[in-house]
């Protein structure tokens, strides 16, 4: 029957051979490997992790890359300062100076180091939290599931803005942690019912229920199969956050609810405070810190876009 | 009967329907499983086979309890297995193991076979031993015609039928006494449908399994079972050995079942005389009186309606039929007469369910 | 159905009880307050002791929870700490303000966002489609208040073509039928005044109006995209009816559905961006009512009241928007 | 009256392979026949299905061939005159009929519009005779059931409608899409059964598509057996099933547990799986799994050849004939 | 369309009308239950005090008292009235009415009243039956002679008679409409019809209508005006909040003149022809230094903080247009300013040298500053604090910056608890009185410095405040003041930052007041 094959061309012979006795040495990639593989050829996702890459490169070089200290005052620059002028472009300072006299390009530059540390801070924050109040939900259902459900509703009563705006309202002391932790409040309710709407719809899965049915121990269950499998949703959800997160920090800055340390090269800040304060004596400060926002934005909104993308089982394969 | 492995009595699984304005009232159930008594012998397939929905894999997870019986009786080779409880139960789970319809879905897509093998012997401690477990995974991996290269490799990397042995080493690698397969072959394309029928034969043979195999088709419960239950909207209809079933079906609805199975072969086909049923399996929600299937019924009587008939012993060889007019249908002394069809609405919505949630979910990007 | 909206507000109710309770312990625990808000800077001890007393916060704290619980059930909200005024009075001032402006706003997200939304889907992968898509990521990611200064400045400043703030000419407003001014105008036939309080809603409205609008055009092309590959096409095509007919009575129609509940989801943005959107424009409405109540000395009373307005409008409107899904969608329907 | 000649479908998306789903597919189908067309899932029977009415996707498919329909080549067509004939002169039904039906329309005005397109009905006539239409198909109460919607209805009455709307316009050409592998045996035989009575009434001719050979062996005269995008038996019927020449075909025939066989024992087995097909275009797709490969299975492309009984065969080794006993 | 919209602030503002942007609602119209400026603005054309100040100056005048004595104890004021003067309603303002309004203070019932009297607390010590009540009686002579009797000599008079809270209402009104009615309700209060629909004085001005919606406050010119008439029919008071958008409106057309521009856009108004009218500066923004701190109350310490601080760099970068380094805690319009105070200008040597001497080095200090609050003398306090703790860490102070909400703690931890270090504060002086400023400051131990045993300085004071020879009152403050920068420096005089009005060029007549105190019947608006 499978006599004789002798006169293949060896190639296509062992091709065949490949085939019918096919044990899939594909080579082990993994099902996030695959959403990466695809997630490299989509221009969407390259330019939104090039533009992340492009922002954490400064902000974690910001001492090498940046000219100057961001908070230092330079006589040269405050000689010239007055309320209603403030320095341009000179040598030295490429942006000129900021309402105080300090080197505006090097506050832009540390400012991706703060914006991107407030937005990654804000949402991995909201991220635990969330992640933990959902897992609950989702592991322990019953009464404790009606409760954290019940807290995240009225958590949602409000829109999240408004939520944030409230929270920082209601703070005794503003910090910068504040604005974090208001910004990361506010993700907390979207991130547990994420997670605890893919966790039950983990648990009535196929492959949970295989688990159980071996006698695997609950806590298992829900570490080893629920959580991760569930957790993709929420990865997307965070980087699209991210963008979110800073938007709404530089809100609260606009509204004068944002961190009161002027010293802190954030854009948020720099945009919401100085930005619009001094935006016509110097426009600049306030398109600057806009576009850098911008870029960021757009950068976690393409990232998690096509994350998604990727990740959606529509499109696998 | 002594031999029995799995003996089940009585079994009942409903589901309540919930509603309520602010916590929760039962205002009815779904009765998936609604009385069904069988016994499975050591050693044998008992073959499960009936339409969608009529309670089949509710079955197959009531007695794993995976999902927890109304009432009823389950005995294991002795051991009552509703009363066991907490890490008693878990620990039990090893002796009775389940094989998935969706070869996909029902493996995480997230482990490397290795690690979706092992990990049932981790839960019940065998994986202390590492050079033993290699020899396990091993022989079941061989056990299954898969290589043991396989081990690396993720669910997704193998075609539907490998996936299928993946499920069934998963299974066997804690050493069970039964195995429930959900539809084991009926998400596999047909040239592949015989590779796993055959590989659960050999497994059979040589491990001494004792199985209980569910399907909707019954060309493939009869080619593997022994024994064949016929379930209608929650209950057994008919039990009886396969050949026996196919030579002489007593109930009604074994009789349309099989006039409507289409066969390979247009000699047969061209010959056939269908018993066409009318209308659709009512919702196990709300259930016709007496009967069950009455409301298809060619022969349905009056009586059919006022009084549900039992699972009673037909004759010596052991056929069992839930009818009150086997015998009058079997002797042609019942004319058949023609069944209005009735509308039967389903019963699982797909739309989302507007109240369920106070706010359903809310992000501030929207989806692409 | 009606279960469903009584069962619905029976939890609206409950989680209004709870966030009120929330907020009214939060407040009390915090350190300035009032007091400091009334005073300024000439409080003498003797000053903050009577006013302290005067206003009842030396008793109790669950005195004063209860007095304040039985005074909101009984609608009775206090006075602004800042104006004196009732709050209801201040708020149902505020509200018609912040209605117009949002109405306006979701009227030119929906007008031009569900059209444009279903052209890109239309000319997907075109020069148009990819055009809209960017537009529309940058108006997702740019700061409002941003664009609301921009815009100002470019069309109020360097050209006088609208006006910078307010809502109407000084000296026109005085028409106070229902708040809303371009109504009042219309029902008082002073059409001028319906006209100038239009002009002002302009650029406050497309400030307003660009997040829900970006969302919406995206959603639209997405969920007219998922349709347009739904089997249920398919088959409309096999039956061979006419492309527009496809269009308007099977794409269109199903291609809402999730828009719908995007509408819903985005009052939130709304109510959110109308803070932004009226301290950028001096809009006398409920966002300028926040941040002044904040910014002006924590005014308790009003910030009370405006959270639970705001989380009665949120939940209120997604409510509605619950039901007009079922309304469109006949699945939902059956209960 | 339907002549697919040498039809072949290729897939190309943005940064992958391009796919050939469809490869060469030739077939007639004449008035009143009913024509099968088998094969596993992936190989390329809907594709087919879709090529002929024009319906696959707009963007990344190239289709060639020639979809001749009463000596006009349907691929040919503007697409407007496409639009005229399809659901007028050819008729079609899906295979999932809850998803081909649109959940927001109520059911008479998804049947009706077909009526109002090609027939010029007003809404008010095209709705009676809806209502007639529903009812011949076995829709119990019809009259109400037009004002309903899809989801109130269970799966075989929903592909009792979609068989209404496909027939609406009496077609002379109906093309079924595998329109009962969703539907549990009794509801089946029952869709079958009424698919056969409508054929048979109407003289349509009928496009029989499914994964099924129970199925094809009680319905078609002709049967089309289709592996990897390519036809490689076709045969009448009874020839077909009394003794198929390709080793697939009898390896598929084999391999399937019969009802009225003699039960248990093992099944013939065909090994791997449809995706170990071979990733060049010349040899035969079925090599990698073919109990009876040769070398010449993998050198050049296997031609489909006509067989003494009006069939064809691809296949450099078929099963030999059996000698009658 | 652009001529068209240019033309269209002109159509609710017709000839005759003048439109004000002021930058906040105002509380009410009642006068003793006001303290804050926006409140004052209309209150201050609808009313007049009987004692004003000449216009642009904080020099006293007549108002509705032609002129006013008193007698050597200080204790008893006779004010002759000017005769003919009538309220709105009607009623004439006579002797009997002026004792009304002191006798309805004086007798003011209910905490929640009382608790909203802020100047009259402050200036009167309390309430009938109150042993600090500085009040005793009032006796209408005849009907043009009021005499005010106290129970001892307070400096603060006769300046305070001016404070607008003071203004002389019509009993008759206040009768009719309820005045003293005020309820607590929540968490705040409800204030009568008169207060809120019904102020009724003698001002240059009568009510026309307060439009919450759209924030307009409408006066109509008042024909029987006793003084100048108002040269326009109507003014509006139009509240908008934020000073970029007061600007806006003011290039757009919309309003004849705003208040409080932004320091940044004093400049570009100017130089596109808007006339700027600065405020003569009458406050003082201040360093506060906090003794509670045992390394403060060294002078030397506080000296090297003084010399640390580059003022003269602040006022330029930071001040408001017109802003000038302060050496002392009061304007100079204000009788009592020495002129001759030690002077502590920028030198870090200086600074550095001190702090070695008084073995300070390596201190560090908690900075506290408000957050989101905008005061006339403070526009930015975030930039005023960087700026300073710029200078201090300059000569080695390590700076602890503590950033409070200004209602939402700030005041509490300042001057209730004193948690800070350093913090900066200032005032806006209320009438022309040095015990208005340093008083109020130094009179007396305050948790705000310290509660420092400085008793030379509390006497110093209150000798200086209780003096009641005019001239003898001048000298001594003149010493406090010496006595103040030399040898106490509780605090650190930063600037005096002179808040402006900008009007459109069509509009004359406006005189700016010191004490933000403008009366608006001399402006006019020309077409
Ligand atoms: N968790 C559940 N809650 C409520 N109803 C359920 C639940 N699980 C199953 N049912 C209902 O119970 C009935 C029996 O379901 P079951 O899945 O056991 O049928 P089945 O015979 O296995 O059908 P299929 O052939 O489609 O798998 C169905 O009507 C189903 O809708
Ligand atoms: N739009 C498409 N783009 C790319 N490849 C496609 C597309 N549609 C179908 N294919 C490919 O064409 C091949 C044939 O698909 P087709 O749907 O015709 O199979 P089928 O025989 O109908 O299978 P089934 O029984 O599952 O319906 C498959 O391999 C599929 O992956
Ligand atoms: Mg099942
Ligand atoms: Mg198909």
């Amino acid at each position: 029957m499978t006599g004789g094959i002798s006169t293949l061309a060896d190639h296509k012979r062992r091709r065949i051979e490949e085939l019918t006795a096919r044990t899939s040495e594909a080579g082990g990639v993994s099902l996030i490997r695959d959403a990466g593989r695809r997630l490299l050829r989509n221009p969407t996702a390259i330019v939104g992790g090039a533009i992340i890459l492009l922002f954490l490169v400064i902000a974690i070089f910001a001492p090498l890359v940046a000219p100057h200290d961001p908070v230092q005052r330079f006589p040269e620059l405050t000689r010239d300062l007055t309320v209603d002028s403030i320095p341009g472009a000179t040598a030295g300072h490429p942006l000129g100076s900021d309402p105080l006299g300090r080197d505006f390009a090097s506050r832009m530059i540390y400012g991706a180091r703060q914006t991107l540390f407030v937005g990654v801070l804000a949402t991995l924050i909201g991220l635990l939290l969330g992640v933990l109040l959902g897992a609950i939900a989702g592991a322990v259902g019953g009464w404790v599931d009606v409760l954290i459900m019940r807290v995240t509703d009225v958590m949602l009563a409000l829109p999240s803005l408004l939520l944030a705006i409230t929270l920082v309202a209601l703070a005794s002391r503003s910090t910068q942690w504040t604005v974090i932790i208001a910004v990361a409040v506010v993700n907390v309710p979207i991130f547990a019912r994420l997670l605890r709407g893919s966790m039950l719809a983990q648990r009535e899965s196929d492959h949970v229920l295989a688990a159980r049915a071996l006698g695997v121990k609950r806590r298992d269950i829900v570490l080893r199969h629920m959580l991760p499998n569930s957790l993709t949703a929420v990865i997307v959800q965070a980087t699209l956050t991210f963008a979110v997160a800073i938007l709404d920090a530089a809100a609260l800055s606009f509204l004068g609810l944002g961190d009161p340390d002027i010293n802190r090269a954030e854009w948020g800040l720099m945009l919401g405070v100085d930005g619009v304060r001094y935006f016509e004596v110097r426009p600049e400060l306030a398109y600057f810190p806009a576009l850098a926002i911008i870029a960021v934005a757009l950068g976690f909104t393409l990232l998690g876009e096509s994350m998604r993308e990727a990740l959606d089982p529509k499109n696998r394969r | 009967m002594s031999d029995a492995l799995l003996e089940i009595d009585d079994l009942k699984v409903h589901f309540p329907i919930k509603s309520g304005l602010l916590f929760d009232r039962t205002v009815g159930h779904v009765y998936a499983v609604d009385g069904v008594s069988l016994k499975v012998r050591r050693g044998e397939t008992y073959g499960l086979v009936g339409e969608s929905g009529c309670g089949k894999t509710t079955l197959g997870r009531g007695l794993l309890r995976l999902v927890e019986p109304t009432s009823g009786t389950i005995t294991f080779d002795g051991t009552d297995v509703r009363a066991l409880q907490g890490e008693k139960m878990r620990l039990f789970r090893r002796r009775i193991q389940m094989v998935f319809q969706d070869p996909m879905s029902s493996l995480d897509p997230r482990q490397s076979v290795e690690s979706l093998l092992v990990e049932g012997l981790k839960a019940h401690g065998l994986h202390k031993d590492k050079a033993d477990v290699q020899r396990r995974l091993r022989s079941t991996l061989d056990s299954v015609g898969l290589p043991a290269s396989a081990l690396n490799n993720y669910p997704h990397e193998f075609s539907g039928g490998q996936r299928q042995r993946i499920g069934i080493a998963r299974a066997l690698v804690l050493g069970p006494e039964l195995i429930v397969a959900d539809e084991p072959v009926s998400a596999l394309d047909v040239s592949i449908q015989a590779q796993v029928i055959n590989l659960l034969g050999d497994l059979q043979d040589s491990l001494g399994l004792t199985y209980l195999v569910i399907a909707h088709d019954l060309a493939v419960v009869r080619h593997i079972s022994d024994t064949i239950g016929v379930m209608y909207l929650g209950s057994l209809v008919e039990e009886a050995d396969g050949d026996q079933l196919y030579e002489r079906p007593l109930h009604p609805y074994t009789k349309a079942l099989l006039s409507a199975v289409p066969i390979p072969d247009p000699q047969v086909e061209d010959r056939r005389e269908r018993i066409l049923l009318a209308g659709d399996l009512p919702s196990p929600a709300a259930p016709p009186s007496g009967c069950r299937f009455r409301t298809r019924c060619p022969w349905s009587q009056q009586r059919c309606a006022e009084e549900r008939p039992e699972l009673r012993v037909f004759d010596d060889t052991g056929q069992r039929v839930a009818c009150h007019f086997a015998e009058e249908i079997l002797r042609g002394e019942l004319e058949m007469h023609d069944v209005r069809a009735e509308l039967v609405r389903p019963d699982s919505d797909t739309a989302p369910a507007v109240g369920a949630e106070l706010i359903q979910t809310r992000t501030d990007l929207p989806a692409p | 159905m009606v279960r469903v909206i009584l069962r619905r507000l029976v939890q609206l109710v409950v989680t209004l009880i709870a966030l009120m309770t929330l907020v009214f312990f939060w407040l009390r625990s915090l350190p300035g307050g009032p007091v400091d808000a009334l005073l300024g800077e000439r409080a003498t001890p003797q000053t903050r002791e009577l006013l302290t007393r005067a206003l009842g916060y030396d008793q109790p704290i669950w005195v004063q929870y209860g007095r304040f619980l039985k005074n909101v059930v009984t609608g009775n909200f206090g006075n602004s700490i800042r104006t004196g005024e009732p709050v209801m009075d201040v708020i149902s001032r505020s509200f018609p303000a912040t209605i117009e402006l949002a109405v306006a706003a979701i009227i030119i997200a929906i007008g031009l966002g569900i059209p444009l939304g279903y052209v890109a889907a239309r000319y997907r992968g075109r020069l148009l489609d990819n055009a809209t898509i960017i537009v529309t990521l940058i108006g997702i990611s740019i700061p409002i208040f941003f664009l609301g200064y921009l815009l100002k400045d470019w069309l109020t400043q360097d050209i006088h073509f609208f006006p910078p703030s307010g809502r109407i000419t000084t000296g026109l407003g005085n028409t106070d039928v229902t708040g809303f001014f371009v109504l009042d105008g219309l029902l008082t036939r002073e059409f001028d005044a319906s006209a100038d309080a239009l002009w002002h809603l302009v650029l406050p409205a497309f400030t307003l109006a660009t997040i829900p609008l970006a969302i919406i055009i995206r959603i639209t092309r997405a969920s007219v995209l998922d349709v347009l590959d739904e089997d249920y096409i398919r088959t409309a095509d096999a039956k061979g009816l006419r492309n527009a007919t496809i269009r308007k009575r099977h794409v269109l129609r199903n291609a809402l559905l999730p828009v719908v509940t995007t509408i819903g989801l985005q009052t939130g943005a709304l109510l959110a961006g109308a803070v932004l959107t009226e301290k950028v424009y001096n809009w006398g409405g409920l966002g300028t009512l926040i941040t002044d109540s904040i910014s002006g000395g924590r005014d308790y009373p009003v910030l009370q009241a405006l959270i639970l307005l705001a989380a009665v409008v949120f939940i209120v409107v997604n409510l509605l928007v619950d039901l007009s899904y079922a309304i469109i969608d006949p699945r939902v329907r059956v209960q | 009256m339907l002549d697919v000649r040498d039809l072949s479908v290729v897939f190309q998306r943005k940064g992958t392979r391009p796919v050939t789903a469809v490869d060469g597919v030739s077939f007639t189908v004449e008035p009143g026949q009913t024509v099968g067309l088998v094969g596993e899932s992936g190989c390329g029977k809907s594709v087919t299905s879709l090529a002929i009415m024009g319906l696959l996707p707009r963007r990344g498919n190239t289709v060639t061939g020639e979809v001749r329909f009463e000596d006009t080549d349907l691929l040919k067509l503007r697409p407007q005159d496409l639009r005229d004939r399809r659901g007028r002169d050819i008729g079609m039904i899906f295979q999932d009929p809850l998803s081909s039906l649109n959940p927001v329309i109520p059911l008479g005005v998804q049947v009706a519009e077909v009526l109002e397109r090609h027939q010029g009905r007003t809404r008010q006539a095209a709705l009676r005779e809806a209502r007639g239409l529903l009812d011949a198909v076995g829709i119990p109460d019809p009259a109400r059931r037009l004002k309903e919607f899809p989801h109130q209805l269970s799966g075989g009455m929903r592909q009792r409608a979609l068989i209404a709307i496909a027939l609406a316009c009496k077609p002379r050409l109906l093309i079924a899409d595998e329109p009962t592998t969703a539907l549990d045996v009794t509801i089946q035989a029952q869709i079958l059964t009424l698919l056969k009575e409508l054929v048979d009434d109407s003289g349509t001719a009928l496009v029989m598509i499914t994964h099924d050979l129970g199925v094809v062996a009680g319905l078609c005269d002709t049967v089309n057996v289709l592996y990897a995008g390519k036809v490689v038996e076709r045969a009448e019927r009874h020839d077909l099933f009394a003794e198929p020449r390709h080793p697939y075909t009898h390896g598929l025939l084999q391999s399937v547990p019969r009802l009225d066989a003699d039960r248990g024992g093992r099944l013939h087995q065909i090994r791997g799986s449809v995706s170990d097909n071979i990733p060049w275009p010349e040899g035969c797709a079925f090599a990698p799994r073919c109990d009876r490969v040769i070398d010449d299975c993998i050198g050049d492309t296997v031609p489909l050849e006509p067989t003494y009984r009006g069939g064809a065969l691809r296949c450099t080794n078929p099963v030999p004939q059996e000698v009658p006993a | 369309a652009e001529s068209d919209r240019d033309s269209g602030g002109d159509k609710g503002a017709a000839a005759g009308t003048f439109i004000f942007a002021g930058a906040g609602d105002p509380k009410n119209f009642d006068p003793i239950f006001n303290d804050d400026g926006e409140s004052f603005r209309p209150i201050r054309q609808m009313y007049d005090t009987l004692v004003t100040h000449k216009p642009g100056t904080a020099e006293l005048v007549g108002g509705l008292a032609e002129s006013w004595e008193n007698d050597p104890t200080g204790k008893i004021w006779t004010f002759k009235l000017r005769q003919g003067v009538k309220f709105h309603d009607g009623t004439p303002l006579d002797a009997a009415a002026v004792c009304a309004n002191f006798d309805r203070w004086y007798n003011m019932k209910g905490e929640a009243a009382q608790s909203q009297m802020i100047y009259y607390t402050d200036v009167f010590g309390g309430f009938a039956g109150s042993p600090d009540a500085v009040y005793d009686n009032c006796k209408a002579q005849d009907a043009g002679t009021a005499v005010v009797t106290m129970t001892k000599y307070k400096g603060a008079f006769p300046g305070a008679f001016t404070l607008t809270a003071f203004s002389i209402a019509s009993p008759a009104a206040m009768k009719q409409y309820a005045a003293d009615t005020v309820t607590q309700n929540g968490d705040s209060f409800s204030y009568s019809a008169f207060a809120n629909e019904h102020p009724t004085g003698t001002g240059a001005f009568t009510y026309g209508g307060w439009n919450k919606a759209t924030g307009e406050i409408t006066l109509n010119k008042n024909p029987d005006y006793w003084g100048d008439k108002a040269k326009v029919d109507k003014m509006i008071i139009k509240v908008i909040k934020d000073e970029n958008t007061r600007k806006q409106e003011l290039r757009a057309g919309t309003v004849q003149a705003i208040d409080f521009p932004a320091p940044a856009d004093r400049k570009a108004l100017a130089d596109e022809g808007y006339q700027v009218l600065n405020r003569p500066a009458f406050n003082i923004l201040y360093l506060g230094i906090n003794q509670k701190n045992p390394k403060l109350r060294d002078l030397r310490v506080r000296q090297a903080i003084a010399y640390a601080l580059n003022r003269a760099q602040l006022v330029q970068t930071k001040g408001p247009g017109g802003a000038v380094v302060a050496d002392q805690f009061m304007p100079n319009t204000v009788s009592g300013y020495a002129p001759d105070v030690q002077k502590y200008d920028y030198n870090v040597e200086k600074a550095k040298q001190l702090l070695a001497d008084a073995g300070a080095t390596g201190l560090t200090l908690n900075f506290y500053y408000p957050t989101e609050v905008s005061r006339p003398y403070m526009p930015n306090p975030q930039e005023i604090f960087t700026v300073l703790a710029n200078d201090l860490q300059a000569v080695g102070i390590k700076v602890n910056g503590v950033p409070r909400p200004w209602n939402g703690g700030f005041k509490d931890d300042v001057q209730q608890f004193g948690k800070q270090d350093l913090h900066i504060l200032g005032w806006t002086g209320d009438y022309n009185d040095p015990g208005n400023f340093v008083g109020t400051f130094f009179g007396r131990a305050k948790v705000e410095f310290g509660d420092a045993a400085m008793s030379d300085m509390f006497t110093a004071i209150g000798k200086a405040d209780a003096t009641v020879d005019q001239a003898a009152k001048k000298a001594a403050f003149e010493q406090v003041n010496r006595d103040l920068a030399a040898k106490w420096l509780p605090a650190v005089p930063l600037w005096h930052a002179p808040p402006a009005i900008v009007a459109t060029k069509n509009v004359q007549g406006l005189v700016p007041s010191p004490l933000t105190a403008e009366d608006f019947n001399t402006v006019s608006v020309t077409k």
